[in-house]
C-alpha cells in the first residue's frame, strides 16, 4: 500500500495519507484531482469495488468531509479519499458513471447533508424522508432532540431528581 | 407442449432508445405500487412499478418507511449508549451490528478483545446467518408458492432462536458483543443443545432440498429469471452470495479473514448462473457450510478464559480523534461499519454499510424492466434485502 | 447523553407543496376527451366515519362480539421491527390460526391492526390509511415500547412518541420486541375485552374525529391523501 | 430440467402429515431462558440512589424518584422505569455500582392503559419480584474501574530515619485513571462536612484543567492542600464505588490537584476580596483550620480580620499536631499564604489571657471568634502517671515540630489507638532511628484490631516501620525504678489484657484478663488517649457567665455561644478533625457576617 501511495501522490498531489491499520489506509484528495485519481484506482490498480461514500459535518472547520472507501479485494486493501467541501455552498462532483451504485449514495447525501451533486440521476427526488422542510438532518446544527420535541408529543407525567441536588435539597435546606 | 403468447397488439409504440416512452396519461401504462403493505415484499418498503400489460417497464425503491435517523442518534449517544441501538439497525440478522460497532469502537480506543471473546462473536454471527439464511430460503419458497418451506425454516429458525435466547438473553436484539468482549459465556450444556437444532435442520433442509431444490415448478420459475451480467457486479456494489451465484467467490470472511475465521476450515460455495435459482441454491448450500462452521466452532472453542476485558468508565469514555472501516460477511453480503471520532465522548459520524443498500436500491431498479409482474417478488427476494439496514 | 441544543428552532414556516399527480388539473383521455380531475375529491370517499352502534338487544350484541373475539383478522403491514416476531405466529410453533387468528394481506380483510414498534412519519401515513380502509369494527394493538412513549427512538427526528395520539389504541404490548408468548397473551386479553364489549377504538376514533386528523396532519406535512379514505 | 424426478419429489412432503406436531401445547407464559432479560427488579436494601443506571440509560427510560429520606450515602431515590423507553439492553444492570439492579425472566405484560408502563422496582409490588432467574451481571462490574491505581510510597527502610512525606502523590496518569473511575453520583459531596463539589473537581482532572479543579477547591475549603494530605476522608466511606472495589482516593485527588497549580498560579486564581472594605473588625483566637477559615471568609467579605495565634507559627494542630511526613510545613504554609493574600493579619506568638485579654479584644473590635482547639493531653492517671518519664503525646508532637529538645530513650511504650498515638509513636520511632540506628517503640491500644481507631494505613505502615502494636491492652502503672540514681523515674509500663471496654449500657467499662499481664520495657510512656481544650484564657469571670455543655463551650448550631460578641467553633467545640474544623470556620463567618450585616443596617 505504501508503494501505491507514494506512487499516486505526486501525481494526484495527495495529502499525508494515514495507515490506520494493515489493509486500511486514509488519504486526502484535491476535488480537481477525484476524478482522475478514481479512474486510476479503478482501472489500474484494481480498487473496483466502491464500499460506500459517504460524509462527514465537521461543523467547527468549516466543511465536509466526503469519504470514498474504496476496496481492492484480491489484494486486500481498502483505501479511504477523503475530500473535503466547503460547508457553505457544498458541490460534490457525480461519479456516477463510475459506478451507477454511486448515484444511491449521492441521493441520500444530498437529502440528508445538502451536498448538491448536479449531473446525478434523480438527485433531487426524495429518498428516506417525506415531506421534509427543516435543514438536512445530518448536520451537526440540526438537533434531533430539539426538532423531536417540538414536533410530538411525548407522554407526560415524568420528573427525575438528581441525587447530588436532592441531598442536599433535604440535608442541609438553608443550603 | 402448450405454449401462450400474450397478445401484444395494442402495446405502445418503443422509443428510438428502444425503451417504451412512459406516459401514464396514455392510458397504455398502470402505476402500480408493490408495498410497504404488501405480501410480496421483503420488509417495510415498496417498489413503484410501471406496468405495460404483465410486463414491467419500470422500478422505482421506496424507502425510508423504517428511518429512524441511527446515524444521528449515534452521534447524541455516548460510545456505550449507542451498543444497544445498533442491533436494531438490521433485524433479522443483527449481530453483524454489534460486531462492527464493537471492532471499530475497539480499534480506535486501543482495546484488545480476549481471544474466547473472538470465538463467541464467531459463533454468534454464524448463528445469526444461520437464521437470516433460514429466513431468507423460506422467503424465496414462499414468494414462489411454497409456502410449506416457510413454515418449516421458521420452526427452525426459532429452535435457534433458543439457542440464542439461552446464550444471549435475548430472542431477536441480542446486545451481547459489548466493546470489549462479550457479555457471558456459554451456558452449560449449550453444546450439547446447539447440536439437537442443528440435526433438526438438517433434517428439515433435507426435505426442503426435495421439495424445492429439486422441484419442477420452482426450476421452471427461477432458472434464467433475474439474471444480473456479473459485469455488472463491481458496478452496483453487489457482494456476498449474489455474487457468489455469479462465479465471483465474494466472501469478506476469506478474503479479508476477521475473528477467527482464519483458524477454521471451509469452503465458500459458488454458483455460475447468476439467476434467481443460482443465487437460492448459493444460500441453501452456505447454509449447509454454517452448520458445519458452527459445529467447528464450538469443537474448536478454548474451554476457559475472559470473555470481556475491564472497560475504561463507560460514563465518560472519550476515545481519541481518528476513524475506520469494519466488516464481515453478513448473509446478504459485506456488512460495515465507518466510525469517524473527533476525541470527544461522542462519535462524530458512524455510517452503516447494509448490502441491501446497493442490492434493493441501484441493482433491483436496474434489474426490474422487463421481468414479469409475478417474479418481482421473486426477484426481490432472491436479492434479499432487509430494508432498515437501507435507510437505517 | 450529549446535552439538547436549546437554540435550534425547527422550521414552522415552510409548507411542503401539495404533489403534482394530486393537484386538480385537465387531461386528456384515450379517447381524446379532456376532462378535469380533481384526485383529493375525484378519487375518495370524504365521509367522515360513523360511530358504530351497538345492537338493541345485549343477548344479539354478546354474540356478536363472541363472534368477532373469534376471528381476529391482522393486517399483514410490518410497520416497525417486532414485525419479526409475528412470523413465528404464523408458522407451527406458536401457531396462532388455533385460537382464530390470522393473518391476511390487505385492510379490507383485517379487522386488527398491529403497529409493532415505532411508526416513522411516512409509515405513520400508511398506516392511517390501512387504518381507515379497515371496515368496522377495528381495533388497534400497539406492540412494545415505542408506541407507549417513543421507546429507544425517543429523541428520533422521524418518529413519532405516542401512538394514542394518531390513532386509537385498544391494547399495549411491553417489550422490546415482545416475545411471541407476549404478543399471543396480549391478543388474548385483546379477545377478553372485545367480548366484554370494551375495545371501543374505533369509535374513539368516529367520535374524535377532529382531534386525531389534527395531530395526524401536525407530524404529517406531505398530506396528499383525503381526509378520511374508507 | 422436468424431469420426473422434479415432478415426484416434492410430495414427499407429505411425510411430515404423519410426524408429531412441532406445536408448542401452550405457549402462553413459557418460561423464558435463565438468562433472559426480562423485568426489572431492584434490592432496595442493596440499592444506594446514586443514579447510575438513569446516566447510562440512553432511552431516558428511568427516572429518579424519592421514596425514603436521604440517609449518609443513600440519596433516598430509587430508579423509576418507564417501559414505553426501555430496550431492555440491561446497561443499567451492568454499570450498577451495587449490584442491586437486575432483571427477572418474566416478560408478559399486556394493559389497555399507556400511562400504567412506569413502575419503581423493588417499590411498586409485581409479580416477577420473586423471581430468581433472568440476568444477573456475571461477576463485578466490568463498566467502570474497580481498583485504585497504585500509590508511590517510600519503602519503610528509606522513610523511618527522616520526616520526609512519605506518599508521593499520584502522577497525571494514575491521577487519570483513578478520576476515571468516578461516576459522579455526588453521593459524597453530602457528607463531606463542607460538601465541596467533589465529583466536579475530579472532572476537572480527567480534563487536566487544574486551573478549574484549584477554583472549585477553594469555593469550599481553603485548606484543600492540607485535606489533600490529611483529611478524614469521610466521602470515601460513602462513595459508591466501594461495594465492588476500592472507593475513589478522593483525598489523593485532591491533592492531585493542588499539587499541580504553582503557588503564584494558586493566588492568581484564588484572588484577592472583590469588595469595598466594610470597616468592621474581627478577632480570632487561634491560627488553626476553624480560626483560618473563619478568617478567610470574613476578609473575602470585606472585614479586616487579626488572628491571635499563641505559637510562633500559624496552623495549629495541622502544624503541631500532625507530624511532617504526613503533612509537610510548606504544604501548609501554601494554603496559608493563600489566606494572609485576602489581607488576614495573623500575629503569631501572641497569648491571649495572658498577652492581651479577651475584654481587650470585645473591646477592640465587633466579634470575637475562639478557634482555641485542643492543645492539652488527657492523662490516663493510672499509678506513676505523673512520674518523670511519662509524656503526653500531644505536647511532644508540639515540641518536636518547634524544634525543641525531647528526650530520645531506646525503649518507648505509647498507651493509645487513635491516629495521635501512631503519630507520635512514628515520630519517636524516627529519632531513635536517627539517634541509635534502631526502633524500639511499642503501642498498647485499648481496642482490638477489629475495633481499631487509627487509620488502616496508619497501622500497616507502622508496623513496616517496625513499631510494635499490641492490641486490647489496658495500661495498669508506670513503672518506675524505685531506688537508685534513677528513682521514681519510668522504666515500664504494665498492662492487662482487655476482654471488654463497654459494658452491656454502652459505657465505658474496661473488663480485664489480670492473668494475661505484660510489663513493657520503656523509659518513656507516652498517653495519647485525647486531648482537651485549655479554656484558661476565658477568665473567670467569662466562665462563669458563659455556657456549657459536659466541659466544652455551649454554642448554637452557627457556633455563636450564650455572648452575643463571643463564637467558638472548631476542636474546641466539636472534636478533633480538619475538615470539621474547615467546616466549622465557614459557618462561623456565616454567622458572624450575618451579625455584622445586621449591625450595618442599624447603623444605616
Amino acid at each position: 500500500m505504501r508503494e501505491l501511495i507514494e506512487h499516486l501522490t505526486p501525481r494526484y498531489s495527495l495529502g499525508a495519507p494515514v495507515f490506520q491499520r494493515p489493509g486500511l489506509t486514509f488519504v486526502d484528495v484535491k476535488r480537481d484531482k477525484l476524478r482522475a485519481l478514481l479512474l486510476d484506482l479503478r482501472d489500474k490498480h484494481g480498487f473496483t469495488h466502491l464500499v460506500l461514500l459517504t460524509a462527514v459535518d465537521w461543523l467547527e472547520e468549516g466543511r465536509f468531509q466526503l469519504t470514498y472507501l474504496l476496496n481492492n479485494r484480491a489484494a486486500d486493501q481498502t483505501l479511504g479519499l477523503r475530500l473535503y467541501l466547503d460547508r457553505a455552498n457544498p458541490m460534490g462532483d457525480t461519479i456516477h458513471d463510475i459506478w451507477p451504485t454511486a448515484a444511491t449514495y449521492q441521493r441520500e447525501l444530498r437529502e440528508m447533508f445538502g451536498i448538491a451533486f448536479p449531473g446525478s440521476p434523480r438527485v433531487d427526488e426524495e429518498f428516506i424522508l417525506e415531506g421534509w422542510t427543516d435543514m438536512p438532518p445530518y448536520r451537526r446544527d440540526f438537533d434531533t432532540l430539539a426538532y423531536s420535541q417540538q414536533t410530538f408529543v411525548e407522554r407526560g407525567g415524568r420528573e427525575t431528581h438528581e441525587p447530588r441536588a436532592t441531598m442536599k435539597h433535604k440535608l442541609y435546606p438553608e443550603g | 407442449m402448450f405454449s401462450f403468447q400474450p397478445d401484444r397488439s395494442q402495446y405502445p409504440d418503443i422509443g428510438p432508445d428502444g425503451k417504451f416512452e412512459i406516459d401514464l396519461e396514455t392510458g397504455k401504462f398502470l402505476k402500480l405500487w408493490q408495498g410497504p403493505n404488501h405480501p410480496g415484499i421483503t420488509g417495510n418498503m415498496s417498489v413503484e412499478l410501471t406496468v405495460n400489460g404483465d410486463e414491467v417497464v419500470e422500478g422505482k425503491t421506496h424507502v425510508g418507511y423504517l428511518h429512524r435517523g441511527f446515524e444521528k442518534l449515534m452521534e447524541r449517544r455516548t460510545f456505550i449508549q449507542v451498543f444497544p441501538i445498533v442491533c436494531r439497525v438490521c433485524v433479522p440478522e443483527p449481530d453483524f451490528n454489534e460486531y462492527c460497532y464493537a471492532a471499530a469502537v475497539e480499534e480506535l480506543a486501543g482495546i484488545e478483545t480476549p481471544e474466547k471473546a473472538k470465538w463467541i462473536r464467531a459463533l454468534i454471527l454464524e448463528m445469526g446467518r444461520f437464521n437470516s439464511y433460514m429466513m431468507s430460503i423460506g422467503g424465496i419458497g414462499g414468494a414462489l408458492g411454497n409456502g410449506i418451506v416457510g413454515q418449516w425454516l421458521t420452526y427452525v429458525r426459532d429452535l435457534m432462536l433458543d439457542r440464542f435466547e439461552e446464550l444471549t438473553g435475548a430472542r431477536i436484539y441480542h446486545m451481547f458483543i459489548l466493546p470489549g468482549g462479550v457479555r457471558a459465556g456459554l451456558p452449560e450444556g449449550f453444546e450439547g443443545r446447539m447440536e439437537e437444532v442443528l440435526a433438526t435442520a438438517e433434517r428439515y433442509l433435507d426435505d426442503t432440498e426435495k421439495l424445492l431444490f429439486t422441484n419442477a415448478v420452482f426450476k421452471k420459475r427461477t432458472k434464467g429469471v433475474g439474471y444480473i451480467d456479473p459485469a455488472l457486479f463491481e458496478s452496483y456494489g453487489v457482494t456476498g452470495p449474489n455474487a457468489r451465484a455469479g462465479g465471483v467467490a465474494k466472501d469478506v470472511r476469506k478474503d479479508s479473514p476477521y475473528l477467527v475465521y482464519d483458524q477454521l476450515d471451509f469452503d465458500v460455495p459458488v454458483e455460475h448462473d447468476s439467476d434467481i435459482w443460482a443465487r437460492a441454491t448459493v444460500r441453501y448450500r452456505d447454509l449447509r457450510v454454517t452448520i458445519d462452521l458452527l459445529r467447528q466452532i464450538l469443537a474448536k472453542m478454548p474451554k476457559t478464559g475472559e470473555v470481556m476485558t475491564s472497560l475504561p468508565n463507560v460514563l465518560h469514555w472519550k476515545i481519541p480523534r481518528g476513524e475506520t472501516y469494519i466488516k464481515g460477511e453478513s448473509s446478504r453480503g459485506e456488512y460495515g461499519y465507518y466510525l469517524v471520532t473527533d476525541g470527544s465522548g461522542y462519535p462524530r459520524r458512524v455510517n452503516v454499510r447494509g448490502p441491501s443498500y446497493t442490492h434493493a436500491m441501484a441493482l433491483l431498479e436496474h434489474l426490474i424492466p422487463g421481468t414479469n409482474i409475478a417474479d418481482v417478488a421473486a426477484l426481490m427476494v432472491s436479492l434479499h434485502t432487509y430494508p432498515p439496514e437501507i435507510e437505517r | 447523553m450529549k446535552d439538547i441544543d436549546k437554540s435550534f428552532k425547527k422550521d414552522t414556516e415552510t409548507d411542503f407543496p401539495l404533489r403534482e399527480e394530486m393537484r386538480p388539473r385537465k387531461v386528456t383521455t384515450p379517447d381524446g376527451q379532456v376532462i378535469d380531475i380533481d384526485p383529493l375529491q375525484d378519487y375518495f370517499c370524504q365521509e367522515p366515519p360513523k360511530v358504530h352502534r351497538k345492537s338493541y338487544s345485549a343477548i344479539v350484541e354478546g354474540f356478536y362480539n363472541w363472534a368477532r373475539a373469534n376471528s381476529l383478522w391482522i393486517l399483514g403491514f410490518g410497520t416497525g421491527c417486532g414485525a419479526i416476531e409475528m412470523r413465528p405466529l404464523m408458522t407451527p410453533r406458536f401457531d396462532a390460526y388455533r385460537y382464530g387468528i390470522q393473518w391476511r394481506p390487505t385492510p379490507r380483510q383485517s379487522n386488527l391492526l398491529v403497529i409493532s414498534g415505532y411508526l416513522s412519519v411516512k409509515t405513520l401515513k400508511r398506516a392511517i390509511r390501512a387504518y381507515e380502509q379497515m371496515p368496522q369494527p377495528k381495533y388497534v394493538v400497539g406492540l412494545g415500547s415505542c408506541t407507549i412513549n417513543g421507546g429507544m427512538y425517543w429523541d428520533s427526528y422521524n418518529t413519532i412518541k405516542k401512538l394514542d395520539e394518531y390513532l386509537p389504541v385498544d391494547l399495549y404490548i411491553a417489550g422490546c420486541m415482545p416475545r411471541p408468548e407476549a404478543l399471543l397473551a396480549g391478543l388474548m386479553d385483546l379477545k377478553k375485552l372485545i367480548r366484554k364489549g370494551e375495545a371501543e377504538g374505533a369509535n374513539r376514533y368516529a367520535e374524535n374525529f377532529d382531534w386525531y386528523k389534527a395531530n395526524q396532519k401536525s407530524v404529517i406535512k406531505d398530506w396528499d391523501m383525503p381526509d378520511y379514505s374508507w | 430440467m422436468g424431469s420426473l424426478r422434479d415432478v415426484l419429489s416434492p410430495f414427499t412432503a407429505w411425510k411430515h402429515v404423519i410426524e408429531t406436531p412441532v406445536t408448542l401445547k401452550n405457549p402462553i407464559g413459557r418460561e423464558a431462558a435463565d438468562r433472559y432479560r426480562g423485568f426489572h427488579q431492584n434490592d432496595t436494601e442493596k440499592c444506594i440512589g446514586c443514579g447510575s443506571c438513569e446516566t447510562i440509560c440512553q432511552n431516558a427510560a428511568i427516572d429518579m424518584v424519592p421514596v425514603d429520606d436521604p440517609k449518609e450515602g443513600d440519596s433516598g431515590l430509587r430508579p423509576q422505569i418507564d417501559y414505553g423507553r426501555c430496550c431492555w439492553c440491561a446497561l443499567c444492570v451492568d454499570v450498577c455500582m451495587t449490584g442491586s439492579l437486575t432483571m427477572s425472566n418474566e416478560y408478559t405484560w399486556v394493559d389497555t392503559d399507556p400511562d400504567a408502563f412506569r413502575f419503581i422496582p423493588g417499590v411498586d409490588e409485581k409479580p416477577w419480584d420473586a423471581i430468581a432467574k433472568g440476568y444477573q451481571r456475571p461477576g463485578e462490574r466490568m463498566l467502570s474501574g474497580l481498583t485504585r491505581p497504585e500509590m508511590m510510597e517510600m519503602e519503610p527502610e528509606a522513610r523511618i530515619d527522616n520526616f520526609d512525606e512519605i506518599v508521593a502523590g499520584y502522577s497525571r496518569e494514575q491521577a487519570v485513571l483513578e478520576a476515571d473511575r468516578c461516576v459522579e453520583c455526588g453521593l459524597c459531596v453530602a457528607t463531606c462536612p463542607v460538601h465541596m463539589d467533589i465529583p466536579d473537581y475530579i472532572a476537572a482532572i480527567r480534563e487536566g484543567d487544574y486551573d478549574l479543579g484549584t477554583q472549585i477547591l477553594y469555593e469550599t475549603n481553603p485548606f484543600s492542600e492540607v485535606c489533600g494530605r490529611v483529611c478524614t476522608h469521610k466521602c470515601e466511606t460513602v462513595c459508591a464505588a466501594q461495594y465492588e472495589g476500592e472507593p475513589i482516593a478522593i483525598r489523593w485527588l485532591k491533592r492531585h490537584i493542588i499539587d499541580n497549580v504553582s503557588e503564584e498560579r494558586r493566588l492568581e486564581i484564588v484572588g484577592t476580596p472583590q469588595v469595598l472594605p466594610t470597616g468592621r473588625k474581627v478577632a480570632i483566637v487561634g491560627a488553626g483550620p476553624a480560626g483560618l477559615t473563619t478568617a478567610y471568609d470574613l476578609a473575602r467579605q470585606g472585614h479586616a480580620v487579626t488572628v491571635y495565634e499563641a505559637q510562633d507559627h500559624a496552623g495549629g494542630m495541622m502544624r503541631y499536631g500532625i507530624p511532617e511526613y504526613r503533612l509537610p510545613y510548606d504544604a501548609l504554609d501554601r494554603d496559608i499564604a493563600v489566606i494572609r493574600a485576602q489581607g488576614v493579619e495573623i500575629k503569631t506568638g501572641v497569648r491571649i489571657g495572658s498577652d492581651i485579654t479577651l475584654a481587650q479584644l470585645k473591646a477592640d473590635n465587633d466579634a470575637v471568634v475562639l478557634g482555641i482547639g485542643l492543645h492539652m493531653g488527657r492523662s490516663t492517671r493510672v499509678p506513676g502517671s505523673d512520674a518523670p518519664g511519662v509524656e503526653a503525646a500531644i505536647d511532644l508532637l508540639r515540641r518536636i515540630t518547634a524544634g525543641e529538645e525531647v528526650p530520645v530513650p531506646k525503649k518507648v511504650a505509647v498507651i493509645g489507638g487513635g491516629n495521635v498515638a501512631m503519630d507520635i509513636a512514628r515520630s519517636m520511632a524516627r529519632l531513635q532511628k536517627q539517634k541509635y540506628g534502631a526502633v524500639g517503640v511499642t503501642v498498647t491500644a485499648l481496642e482490638d484490631f477489629a475495633h481499631f481507631l487509627a487509620d488502616k494505613e496508619e497501622v500497616t505502615e507502622s508496623i513496616e516501620e517496625g513499631i510494635e502494636i499490641l492490641d486490647a491492652r489496658g495500661p495498669q502503672e508506670m513503672v518506675t525504678f524505685k531506688s537508685g540514681k534513677r528513682k521514681g523515674e519510668v522504666k515500664g509500663l504494665r498492662t492487662w489484657k482487655v476482654i471488654s471496654i463497654f459494658d452491656d449500657q454502652g459505657r465505658f467499662a474496661p473488663q480485664y484478663d489480670e492473668a494475661d499481664e505484660i510489663v513493657h520495657e520503656a523509659e518513656m510512656v507516652v498517653e495519647a488517649i485525647g486531648q482537651m481544650a485549655d479554656v484558661s484564657l476565658l477568665g473567670d469571670e467569662l466562665t462563669e457567665a458563659l455556657q456549657w455543655n459536659r466541659g466544652r463551650i455551649a454554642v448554637d448550631a452557627d457556633g455563636h455561644t450564650s455572648e452575643p460578641w463571643l463564637w467558638a467553633g472548631g476542636d474546641s467545640v466539636h472534636g478533633p478533625d480538619v475538615i470539621h474544623a474547615v467546616a466549622d470556620g465557614h459557618k462561623l463567618a456565616a454567622s458572624v457576617s450575618a451579625m455584622l450585616a445586621a449591625k450595618a443596617e442599624v447603623a444605616k
